[in-house]
């Protein structure tokens, strides 16, 4: 039989306004096993809990049942409060009697009678409560981020500086993501590539840091500390630990006519290719689509020329297979298709573009070697038009488009527009808005600018059809705050299209039981205070995968998610959640139901000898849970035939007690 | 005028990551709920056995809701899949157990929808109410 | 091949060839429509409206002899094929609506169960482009052929799902089966004023004017449409290259446009 | 003022909830008959919203919409103004005496060539 020491809190008046604390402790005081009751008006504060451990010694308590605030809110303190008075801290029970009781009723009377209820519950539960010690796990020292951008860079040089070894997988050939592709960043007009390329570099010099590029994740087991991680390094026929890098190979190679992955489609590049100069690593890749010599034998010219002999036809996709401790998704975003949206003509002309490939238009490395000049006809255009929130705030009746504000278009478009006018000040740009959202660290400043002193049309206002005519674009649209409707003869379109995560990131995602929302942005475990976690143990989110994100904003969430990591992977060991699932071994018959529910695959079989009464042995199959996996869902406790599956902390006879308790 | 008396009891199993923490946001913005709904904090939606249902409308409890993570928002991954399976099993032989299904609800709020949570038990409990007084695993058929 | 067919009232008079050559065409292809007995006009325009229930009755007469015929109704001109179109979608997921309705029709209500077809969707869907494509005797080649699809074929595109609203393509294919070029060019599904044309004809004109020129600067020699309406605008507001019948083409290539003649 | 009234009625009729809107004005972009139209598409749906409905009903521009639906389709929030436009132009054309087109109007308007079809329409659209 247990003693029970309850403990009713008032929270100054906030269960005590509308409950009658000291009626609910006389009630309770009756309840079976109830050995003391008392009251008091903070019992979380250091007075309130001296006096549980007070009572505790002084009346030889087993259990404690503490009716406040939500065990949300201070489990874990009373918890704390049990095991400095020498119980195990699972003795405790909370009432819940602030948020479901007394700040959703009025009623003295009323509130008062449920107080006592949900006080009663808790003593039957605690009643069955059992002493429970939480496992312990290794933690493996190894970190794994998905997506080689700036999200993913700038996590493994924060994880590598802290002296933990870190691997990045990129599916591409090489790391820097969207960031490299960018001509100026907002609001400083920094070069993207000057200050992306550097740390770049870090990453392939950093001795705590292996790149495996063109490759992906295509197996996740395991949990927090201890994960198993395959990755498949996919085939690029080249030797990646010969090659140089030289480029001979690219020059010589026949098949030129590939559109450039890189510079969106708006040029060509060969079967083998580079993606651009500064590529981390930068090693040759070839393309299996196009090149001659792998789809039908008739070429072999790169591997003449490769000095370093370092093309091999017959290389094979590779499967690695390693260990981590903590992973960390990175794997961004891309513009939506804008084939929902062709009233701007997206798929009818060369000129309607959208804002990437704007910024390929603009840099120096890019199909027009930085100078602006349109796909079409190679002119300079006169007329530009911008329009804002493509595809991005749209009604899900619309039926396209996405529900959120892509959040980094507006910015980047007065980039856009500013740049054009400085470099090309005969040029008369249009920037059709609804709303300009600019709330960032000198972001408005640099939006007034774009319209103060560059003199860009800033129009109120959406564009409604884009009509290819002759070398124009006819650009019907709206001014709202003039009330006309404006047709404009445009030189180039430029569509500020939303942003999606990448497609690779819904598999991922079931890959690590990590939760997504209806738009596939991971979702974090808490979004104020925990949000560069995953609500999965052990998996943390950095960059534009969680939600659309600018970089320096990136950037500030991958040191957060590698700080947390970093936090994580400094541990030797890392202490369970004890509420597990357990297995009564005399009560199993290895059906396999618990198996088949697992979530997790905590659930393995093993033959045990048993010992009968007549002496003999008998072997059977029954049910093991792994308590390092287990994450206590329950899933497995109501598919057991046989009853022999029950859940530590909220066990089948507990809940049962909760329930008498209330229908008494 | 004697129903006007009358208060259904009502048992509320909720998941402890969204529907419990949903009950505690429509108490940190005091939206309220009548009283008769009792809550029965569950690791998940998929720890609730069909047993304790059974066991409540046994015990005199006049309708039992599960409350849940929005389908693919599970903390568990897919725990609520299977409260809706299970559930939609056990309330389809309710009636042959002289219970009315409509004392029986599984509804999917989240951790953000404290006011879905308050509306939800206004709703149950005066369907509940309407319902009259849990007749103990009578037999339906023996009535006339 | 059997399906009931709905000409409407313009192609009884002043479109003759819009519904002969479309007649002739089919059979050609296999395919025999049927005209619905005292079928009566569709009234023009849908008014979205929900409470405008007299107006649709005659649509839901015709869609429900199409259902008593067990056959899919198959429509030729753009605007008879909205409104019966919208109407069965009405009928189908507007439930108060039907049954206001059905409470005129008598008999066994009516909910929508008559598959809706424009003839394109016919030649695309059931014929098929490539046994259009298989059945041309004179093929058009290298004729530049400019589709014009105006509002009515496409829009509103949650209700008539014939095509990329945006961007069709339908007509463009249709266009290439009969072994001509299609022009593309944006313009092809704006308005060219309907039936603004009675009071505003001015706008009338501008609207049709920037359909003409459009498609001329892609370089277009014939216009092709299947809309009575979109053809008179376009043609009275100074076409000056020839705007058609879509199945008039279709009826050439396939050799059965002769003796078709008033 | 019993505009509450007309409102709730506009809106039933229509099907459309003007509070989706954003502002974009994308309906105004698109619109063929814009520059004929005292009150645009966008301002329907503020006004129908604002109950600002009497100079709706008196203005010309219920008739100088083509129904072409593009508003329609572009809109990104399915906002629906054409359906909006129509409601106010029945509430319109149904008071007494109000229709817009009257039948010995119509022989001057006609030419030769006039197709059944436009006669057809513009009554169902300007008459009750």
């Amino acid at each position: 039989m247990q003693r029970i020491g309850v403990f009713v809190c008032w929270c100054g008046s906030n269960i005590a306004g509308t409950v009658d604390v000291q009626a609910v402790s006389d009630a309770l005081k009756n309840e079976p096993g109830v050995v003391f009751s008392t009251n008091y008006q903070y019992m979380c504060s250091q007075a309130g809990q001296d006096m549980i451990i007070q009572a505790v010694k002084e009346h030889n308590l087993t259990g404690i049942v503490v009716c406040s605030c939500s065990p949300r809110m201070h489990e874990a303190t009373f918890r704390r409060t049990a095991q400095a008075a020498g119980l195990n801290p699972y003795m405790v029970e909370i009432a819940n009697i602030r948020e479901q009781c007394s700040w959703v009723h009025k009623d003295i009377p009323i509130g008062t009678e449920k107080a006592i209820i949900l006080g009663k519950a808790a003593v039957a539960k605690v009643n069955l409560n059992t002493p429970l010690t939480p496992g312990e796990s290794p933690v493996t020292k190894r970190a794994l981020v998905i997506g080689g951008g700036i999200a993913g860079i700038q996590t493994a040089l924060d994880i590598a500086d802290a002296g933990f070894p870190v691997d990045i997988v990129e599916k591409k050939p090489t790391i820097g993501g969207k960031m490299a592709q960018l001509d100026k960043t907002f609001p400083t007009l920094d070069c993207a590539a000057c200050i992306l390329t550097p740390k770049m570099v870090d990453v392939a010099q950093n001795g705590k840091i292996r790149i495996f590029s063109y490759s992906e994740v295509t197996d996740v087991k395991g949990f927090v500390g201890n994960f198993d991680v395959t990755i498949k390094k996919n085939a690029r026929y080249v030797k990646e630990d010969i090659c140089t890098g030289c480029g001979a190979c690219v020059e010589k190679c026949p098949m030129k006519k590939v559109p450039n992955e890189f510079n969106l489609g708006m040029d060509n590049r060969s079967a083998i290719y580079i993606p651009f100069a500064q590529a981390v690593p930068k090693v040759a890749t070839i393309d299996p689509n196009a090149c001659n010599m792998l789809k039908n034998g008739k070429c072999g010219l790169c591997a003449r020329v490769c000095a370093a002999g370092a093309i091999d036809y017959t290389q094979k996709d590779e499967y690695i297979e390693e260990k981590y401790g903590a992973i960390v998704v990175a794997t961004g975003f891309n513009p939506i298709s804008m084939d929902k949206f062709d009233e701007f003509a997206y798929n009818q002309s060369k000129d309607v573009i959208t804002s990437l490939e704007f910024e390929r238009l603009t840099n120096a490395a890019g199909p027009t070697a930085g100078k602006l000049l349109r796909p079409s006809d190679g002119k300079h255009p006169h007329t530009i038009v911008f329009v804002q929130c493509v595809g991005s705030r749209c009604d899900a009746c619309a039926e396209k488009g996405k529900e959120y504000c892509s959040k980094i278009c507006c910015m980047y478009t007065a980039k856009h527009a500013m740049l054009t006018r400085d470099k090309y000040p005969d040029t008369d740009v249009y920037v059709f808005y609804i709303d300009v959202r600019t709330p960032g660290k000198n972001f408005d400043e640099f939006y007034r600018r774009a319209v103060e002193e560059y003199g860009v049309h800033y129009v109120k206002g959406m564009v409604g059809k884009v009509v290819p005519e002759g070398d124009k674009l006819k650009v019907q649209a709206s001014d709202l705050l003039s009330n006309k409707q404006l047709h404009i003869d445009a030189d180039l379109v430029v569509l500020a299209a939303a942003i999606e995560p990448d497609k690779s990131a819904r598999p991922l995602a079931t890959m690590l039981t990590a939760s997504m929302d209806t738009n596939d942005f991971f979702t974090e475990a808490h979004p104020k205070l925990r949000p560069v976690e995953s609500p999965t143990a052990g998996v943390f989110l950095s960059g534009a995968c969680q939600g659309p994100k600018d970089i320096p904003e990136t950037v500030s969430q991958a040191g957060a998610a590698a700080s947390k990591v970093i936090g994580l992977l400094a541990k030797d060991k890392l202490t369970g959640n004890p509420c597990i699932a357990h297995s009564n071994e005399l009560m199993c018959n290895g059906c396999s139901s618990c198996e088949r529910v697992c979530p997790y695959g905590a659930i393995t079989y093993e033959d045990k000898e048993f010992r009968m009464p007549d002496r003999t042995t008998l072997v059977r199959r029954i049910a093991v849970v792994n308590p390092a996996v287990c994450q206590g869902c329950g899933a497995c406790t109501v598919a057991c035939p046989s009853g022999a599956m029950d859940l530590h902390g909220f066990a089948s006879g507990q809940i049962m007690a909760e329930v008498d308790a209330i229908c008494k | 005028m004697q129903m006007n008396e009358y208060k259904p009891l009502i048992v509320a199993f909720c998941c402890n990551w969204c529907s419990y923490a949903g009950a505690d946001l429509a108490g940190n913005n005091r939206l309220n709920y009548p009283a008769d709904v009792k809550i029965i904090r569950v690791p998940c939606s998929c720890r609730v056995n069909p047993m304790f249902i059974l066991r409540a409308f046994q015990r005199g409890a006049d309708g039992v809701i599960i409350c849940g993570c929005h389908p693919g928002d599970c903390h568990y991954t897919s725990g609520n899949y299977y409260t809706r399976r299970r559930m939609a099993m056990l309330f389809s032989m309710l009636d042959y157990l002289g219970i009315e299904k409509e004392r029986t609800r599984v509804e999917w709020v989240s951790a953000a929808e404290g006011a879905k949570f308050a509306a939800t038990m206004n709703d149950f409990a005066e369907k509940v109410a309407a319902l009259g007084e849990n007749k103990r695993l009578e037999d339906l058929r023996c009535k006339r | 091949m059997k399906v009931a067919y709905f000409p409407g009232c313009t192609l009884k008079n002043k479109a003759k060839q819009l519904d002969d050559y479309a007649k002739k065409a089919a059979e050609a292809l296999g395919v025999t429509l049927e005209e619905i007995e005292e079928w009566q006009c569709c009234g023009g325009v849908f008014t979205t409206a929900c409470d405008e229930v007299a107006t649709k009755l005659s649509s839901v007469r015709d869609l429900v002899a199409a259902k008593n015929k067990e056959q899919p109704l198959v429509t030729v001109c753009s605007a008879c094929h909205n409104v019966i179109k919208q109407t069965n979608h009405a009928m189908q997921t507007n439930k108060e609506f039907a049954d206001k309705v059905n409470r005129y029709m008598g008999e066994e209500p009516y909910s929508g169960e008559t598959q809706v077809y424009h003839y394109l969707e016919l030649l695309r869907d059931v014929v098929g482009f490539d046994a259009v494509k298989e059945k041309v005797v004179n093929k058009l080649s290298g004729k530049k052929i400019a589709a014009y699809y105006g509002c009515l074929l496409l829009r509103p595109n949650g209700v008539m799902k014939m095509d990329d609203p945006e961007n069709p393509t339908i007509m463009e294919d249709f266009i290439r089966a009969i072994g001509a070029d299609a022009v593309v060019y944006a313009n092809r599904n704006e308005c060219c004023g309907g039936y603004i044309a009675m009071e505003s004809p001015d706008l009338a004109k501008k609207k049709s004017n920037a359909v003409i020129e459009n498609a001329k600067a892609a370089g277009a020699e014939m216009i092709i449409t299947a809309c009575p309406l979109c053809k008179y605008n376009l043609i009275k507001n100074g076409a000056d290259i020839p705007v058609v019948y879509f199945t008039e083409l279709l009826a050439e290539a396939l050799g059965v446009k002769e003796d078709t003649n008033e | 003022m019993n505009n509450k009234y007309l409102q709730e009625d506009l809106l039933r009729m229509s099907g459309v909830n003007p509070k989706k809107c954003m502002r974009c004005g994308k309906c105004s972009a698109t619109c063929p008959a814009y520059d004929e139209m005292e009150y645009h598409p966008h301002q329907f749906v503020s006004m129908v919203e604002n109950g600002d409905i009497e100079p709706l009903i008196n203005s010309d521009s219920l008739y100088k919409c083509l129904t072409c639906f593009a508003c329609v389709d572009r809109c990104p929030r399915g906002v629906e103004p054409a359906k909006l436009v129509e409601a106010v132009r029945l509430a319109a054309v149904r008071r007494q005496g109000a229709n817009h087109l009257k039948a010995d109007m119509v022989p001057d308007m006609l030419d030769d060539e006039t197709p059944q079809q436009l006669i057809v329409s513009a009554f169902r659209k300007y008459s009750k």
